[in-house]
């Protein structure tokens, strides 16, 4: 069980500072597939630097924590302080721009070892890291090769063999396959589902595709100008989404075989620059009132296990049921 | 029924090294596309990375020279022999929609300039005349040219330059408009405000659009016609709707399957849970 | 495919993206002079002012030409009426070294505009047009970057020993100087040519010319501006060196002969110092304040193009 | 493949630049109004203080035509001096000290100049490249400005100054060396050797100066950016140490450029060995033209110049060459 207790993540920089994750509070059940999703610009890439502990400036924790329930090798309790420690060993990250993330200039296989995490005897390791990667599709001599000899989809199966190596128990994914063809993202997909059914562990994925969070998450939370305002069980989300915004991005995006019109959502979300009160989601939302403008919504169980942060959630729950 | 795009064996292979040992990389071959219609037509070219849908609206833009074949839009021969002059009346006909709105403007120029300047250089119309085209294409694309006038690149949201820029290719009325991924910079929950954009521009201005995109989603979404490449090659070409709904080539079936939709799921969940 | 302009990945795109780029406006108009100012500069343009008013402006206050030997008792200590001392040959130090300066910074400036021009020229054609012309351009200027300018200096001194006045080397220096910054311009040209809005500017009815001028320049000034200062930096340096071994016009005072007569009337043996310190701290001086205006410069240029 | 395409195409350059080199030399000397041997002449007639009949100046202009090749058209001349350089390496004889050919003196020359070159450029590339990858691999921090601004300080200052300055500090205020030092001439023996090394100390640390100003900064501004790459970012977030990061992802990639940097620059470099050559009196090429333009000796100016273009070219055809060594990108095509 990862908890968050209302965390806020600060940037500051000349111009002053801003929070772009503003109290999130979230507990995440171990051995689950969660999805963050949301607009570019929500706070779902620096949630995830956060969880993964790499706070470094201009950003940094401003206020609350993160208990992360499980321990090192040592038996130590995992908090945001010596979460380092365990980097690439009880918890890894797969980053997005996957196709420039090996050192052009060494060798696969060298770059398996260069980190602290791994076991200092890099023969043995070595060794075991050749037979594991041919599980993931990768041939043997990719240890031997240079990352410019190998195509974007085997860089990327590089990437998930690194950060899945040690079974971490909590692993990070930030866009994995944005920068794939389709045909191989659906490989790396399955392959990231099978990992997690056999390591049993949890992984959270960033993505801002609607469809990828469908096909593999299996709790999902939606960000909006770094507010969470919708979490809770995939099927529950994507079939009865409580919050409009959910609403709004499940519909806008057109399917194969379904003509019924589509449109985007109009205007964009507020600058966090500016001091907000109130729900961010009101400017853009159809169902906005005075109260929305007035009093912020807070993440409240309105179904069990599906949070949302709106007022009118739960006549919306009520209605999806009527219908 | 006038013939909106025609390729007849239109080839590109590009020579990679020195004259010694040279690689060939085969980026079109043998593209024959044959669009007929008298009303606009929106026609998309799928495909993945490298599978030559760039290269093919590159040459139509007369940006790539092609290695042999012909290609015309409309009256226009624009590749292969009896190549019209790349002058006004080629810049009337065919103008281009790029991936990237902040690459397409200079960042220092005003992005109304190019506006006036497509007005005047290739529409031919005079000063008074230009400002009312920059208006109404702006208008056209739910801007206001007083939101634009002297503005920078850095002004504005991705939407909002792409839309000057599909304004900037409205004022010649050219006959056909080729979008290279058009959308693909825009935030996802935004792109169909672009399409249907797209979409209304033919219906009401009576464009016609060749409208280049990995997503297939958004191609069954507002074309006509589908041209599905791969690896240099057409694979195959037909209604959108048919085409989407019951693909002939196996590669078009792989593509169709691999798309993560939110009807049918990969893996049945299994009983959850918690 | 994500947008992924917005897509944060460094902490201060992810500042840029997370706040929606209404709020940057405000500041590009306010700050529009602003971006220009940074410490560097600053100190850079304050001590080339100083040279070029000073030594542009005090010669006409001057007593005698320093470059007539023997008008004052050779090597005299520093004294109120000669700050500096006077040198072996009975010039006045400090005057010597203010003409110096002078005719330093007029070859510089001279030899600056015309290794601009001819650099500009080749550079913005050779990246534009590429092709056959570009590559043969480009064997060139690396045939001309590998030949050392030194050696041929030297010859060309030899051979026109008797006339070779101040305006041939800066000739000299120009006709084999212009190849580095050709090189630097013609491979921005290049990374330029490949960018969306020259597309963009073709099909808005914009010619070659128009594009080269309006498109492609405002991108190539930035590095115009460093370019020339530089080449000041290089001219000065080529002129002073020639002059130091004695095969420039060592008459005309300038940075290189002073030193070459100081160093020749052993300055040192005879203890006077400071002629030979002089030149040096003031070389050292004008030549950092040069590198400094051209890197502040270039800092500046790159923070108003977003790469910081 | 990758390796010997690059090969090729480098070579090519290579032979293209000593071709326009070359003939650059050639015609150099012959647009200008003078004739060298005029100039001969007149120095002879000087040290044969006006008795030399006209015949006698005639006979002696034909025999002096045909030693410096000088015959014929300017184009037959041309194909003559090619064949002459490039086959036999053959400047004719030096006029001053007759009748030792040019080339001899040249390569007695020429490797005290490659010495002091070498050794210098290397120490300067070497020690430049790693105080600019901890400033610029720092640079956020207060300690690495310092290292910047010691480059700062140093790379303004040209190749004159900073000998000049040496040789005041270091000869004169602190005379630690000689201050016009005095080399050993003739066949090198060992105990000679002492004496080389401390004599040439002060041209070497000259030449170090001058190219560490530059190293520095350069390879600063290329660590900056790399530090920016997302291999370095991921390879935080790895867990990997400053030290590795900084060394094997920084370093690594970022003096790839500064290699070929390095060959580019070699022309400028020499510039600035000749010169510390001469204010040192030190006994390289750099003295010889020296000495030979003093004395209007044109044909060892000549050889000097051509042996100098095809050093330079030539050191930088081997740095191109070690290139694929370092990037496995081009290695491995």
């Amino acid at each position: 069980m990862i908890r968050l207790n209302n965390v806020v993540a600060r940037y500051t920089t000349v111009r002053g500072s801003i929070n772009a994750v503003d109290g999130v509070t979230l507990e995440i059940p171990d051995g689950c597939i969660l999805g963050v999703a949301g607009e570019s610009g929500c706070g779902k890439s620096t949630l995830m630097k956060l969880i993964y502990g790499d706070v470094t400036s201009p950003m940094s924790l401003a206020s609350g924590s993160i208990e992360y329930g499980f321990a090192d090798g040592k038996g130590r309790a995992i908090t945001s302080d010596n979460i380092r420690d365990v980097w690439f060993n009880r918890i890894s990250y797969i980053p997005q721009s996957s196709m420039n993330s090996l050192n052009p200039v060494v060798k696969i296989g060298k770059q398996f070892v260069d980190f602290p995490g791994s076991d200092p005897d890099k023969k043995r390791v070595l060794a075991q890291v050749r037979e594991y990667i041919g599980k993931l599709g990768l041939p043997a001599e990719t240890l031997d090769a240079y990352p410019h000899q190998l195509s974007g989809g085997m860089r990327q199966r590089v990437m998930i063999a690194m950060a899945t190596f040690f079974s971490p128990d909590l692993i990070l994914a930030d866009e994995p396959t944005t920068a794939l063809d389709v045909v191989v993202q659906k490989d790396i997909l399955l392959l990231l589902m099978d990992l997690q059914e056999q390591m049993g562990n949890t992984i959270l994925l960033v993505s801002h595709d609607m469809g990828v969070h469908y096909q593999v998450t299996t709790r999902m939370l939606i960000m909006y100008a770094a507010k969470a305002v919708e979490y809770g069980d995939s099927e529950s989300v994507f079939q009865a989404p409580l919050h409009p915004y959910t609403r709004m991005l499940i519909s806008s995006l057109p399917t194969i075989g379904d003509d019924r019109a589509r449109d985007g959502i109009p205007g964009r979300p507020p600058s966090l620059w500016q001091d907000l009160h109130g729900c961010r989601f009101a400017d853009r939302c159809p169902l906005a009132t005075a109260r929305c403008r007035a009093e912020e919504p807070m993440l409240v169980e309105h179904k069990p296990g599906h949070w949302a942060a709106c007022h009118y959630a739960g006549e919306l729950a009520d209605r999806a049921e009527a219908a | 029924m006038a013939v909106i795009l025609k390729t007849t064996g239109l080839n590109k292979v590009y020579r990679l090294g020195s004259f010694t040992r040279s690689r060939e990389i085969r980026a079109l071959n043998d593209i024959n596309i044959h669009v007929e219609s008298d009303r606009p037509v929106i026609v998309s070219v799928v495909g993945e990375s490298g599978s030559g849908k760039t290269t093919l609206a590159k040459t139509l833009l007369r940006l790539v020279e092609p290695s042999s074949g012909t290609a015309t839009i409309y009256d226009n021969v624009v590749a292969g022999k009896g190549v019209t002059k790349l002058g006004r009346d080629f810049l009337g006909a065919v103008q281009p929609i790029f991936q990237n709105p902040f690459e397409a403007f200079s960042r220092y120029r005003p992005v109304d300039a190019y506006l006036h300047e497509t007005a005047t250089r290739v529409a031919g119309l005079d000063k008074a005349q230009a400002n009312d085209a920059v208006a109404e294409a702006l208008a056209a694309v739910g801007l206001d040219a007083v939101d634009v006038r002297g503005k920078y690149t850095n002004q504005f949201s991705g939407g909002e330059l792409q839309r000057v820029s599909i304004a900037r290719a409205l004022i010649p009325k050219p006959n056909l408009i080729i979008a290279d991924e058009p959308v693909s910079m825009i935030d996802a929950s935004r792109r169909m405000i672009i399409i249907n954009l797209f979409r209304k521009l033919k219906e009401e201005a009576g464009r016609s659009f060749l409208y280049i995109t990995h997503d297939l989603a958004t191609a069954y979404y507002i074309s006509d016609f589908v041209a599905v490449m791969s690896k240099g090659t057409l694979v195959e070409f037909g209604p959108a709707k048919e085409v989407m709904s019951n693909p002939q080539h196996s590669y078009t079936r792989l593509l169709l399957d691999s798309i993560p939709t939110t009807r049918t799921r990969w893996r049945p969940r299994a009983a959850k849970a918690a | 495919m994500s947008d992924i302009r917005d897509t944060a990945v460094s902490p201060a795109d992810l500042a840029a993206s997370e706040a929606t780029p209404e709020a940057k406006p405000v500041r590009r108009d306010r700050a529009s002079w602003l971006w220009l100012l940074n410490t560097r500069l600053v100190l850079g343009l304050i001590i080339i002012l100083i040279f070029i008013v000073g030594s542009f402006v005090l010669p006409f206050f001057a007593p005698h030409d320093p470059a007539q030997q023997a008008t004052y008792m050779k090597n005299l200590k520093i004294t109120p009426a000669h700050w500096l001392g006077t040198t072996a040959l009975g010039q006045d130090t400090l005057w010597f070294l203010i003409f110096s300066i002078r005719n330093s910074l007029i070859l510089g400036i001279f030899v600056g505009l015309g290794i601009s021009a001819i650099s500009t020229a080749i550079g913005l054609s050779a990246g534009y047009i590429g092709g056959a012309y570009e590559r043969i351009v480009m064997l060139i200027v690396d045939s001309f970057i590998t030949i050392p300018l030194l050696p041929i200096l030297i010859i060309l001194g030899a051979l026109i020993r008797g006339n070779n006045n101040f305006f041939t080397i800066g000739l000299i220096i120009v006709i084999f100087g212009w190849a580095w910054n050709a090189r630097t311009i013609r491979s921005m040209v290049l990374s330029l040519r490949e960018r969306e809005f020259i597309n963009m500017a073709r099909f808005s009815g914009a010619g070659t010319l128009a594009i080269l001028v309006r498109e492609v320049f405002p991108y190539v000034s930035a590095y115009l501006v460093v370019g020339f200062i530089n080449t000041i930096l290089f001219a000065i340096n080529t002129e002073a060196t020639l002059a130091v071994i004695g095969m420039s016009k060592v008459d005309v005072p300038t940075l290189g002969s002073i030193i070459f007569w100081a160093l020749n009337y052993n300055a040192l043996f005879t203890g006077n110092v400071v002629w030979l310190v002089a030149p040096i701290v003031a070389t050292i001086t004008l030549f950092l304040g040069l590198f400094l205006t051209s890197t502040g410069f270039n800092a500046a240029f790159a923070s108003r193009r977003g790469v910081a | 493949m990758g390796v010997l395409q690059y090969v090729g195409k480098r070579v090519g350059i290579y032979l293209a630049v000593l071709f326009i080199g070359l003939t650059v030399t050639f015609f150099l000397p012959r647009l200008l109004p003078t004739n060298p041997i005029d100039a001969y002449i007149g120095q002879l007639q000087a040290r044969a203080n006006g008795q030399l009949t006209s015949e006698a100046i005639a006979q002696l202009r034909t025999s002096l035509e045909e030693l410096y090749g000088l015959k014929g058209d300017l184009f037959s001349q041309y194909l003559s001096y090619l064949n002459r350089v490039v086959r036999h390496l053959d400047f004719g004889p030096s006029f001053t000290y007759y009748p030792t050919s040019v080339s001899s003196m040249i390569l007695t020359a020429l490797p005290w100049t490659l010495g002091l070159l070498l050794i210098s450029t290397i120490i300067a590339w070497i020690l430049g490249n790693l105080v600019g990858v901890v400033a610029g691999y720092f640079h956020t921090r207060r300690a690495a400005t310092v290292l910047e601004v010691v480059g700062i300080l140093l790379y303004p200052i040209p190749y004159y100054i900073l000998a000049v300055s040496v040789i005041l500090l270091l000869a004169y205020v602190i005379p630690i060396f000689p201050l016009s030092p005095t080399f050993p001439v003739g066949q090198l023996t060992p105990q000679m050797f002492g004496s080389i090394i401390y004599n040439s100390t002060l041209p070497a640390l000259t030449l170090v100066l001058a190219g560490f100003g530059w190293n520095i900064l350069s390879m600063k501004a290329l660590a900056v950016a790399t530090t920016e790459e997302p291999y370095v970012t991921f390879a935080r977030l790895k867990g990997t140490s400053n030290w590795t990061r900084m060394v094997r992802y920084v370093f690594r990639n970022a003096m790839l450029p500064q290699v070929t940097a390095l060959a580019l620059s070699l022309g400028t470099v020499f510039n600035g060995a000749l010169l510390t050559e001469i204010l040192f009196s030190y006994p390289g090429v750099g003295l010889l033209m020296r000495t030979a333009a003093s004395s209007g000796d044109y044909d060892v100016l000549y050889g000097a110049i051509t042996l100098s273009i095809v050093a330079v070219a030539t050191a930088g055809l081997i740095i191109d060459l070690v290139y694929p060594l370092l990037d496995p990108r081009i290695r491995h095509r």
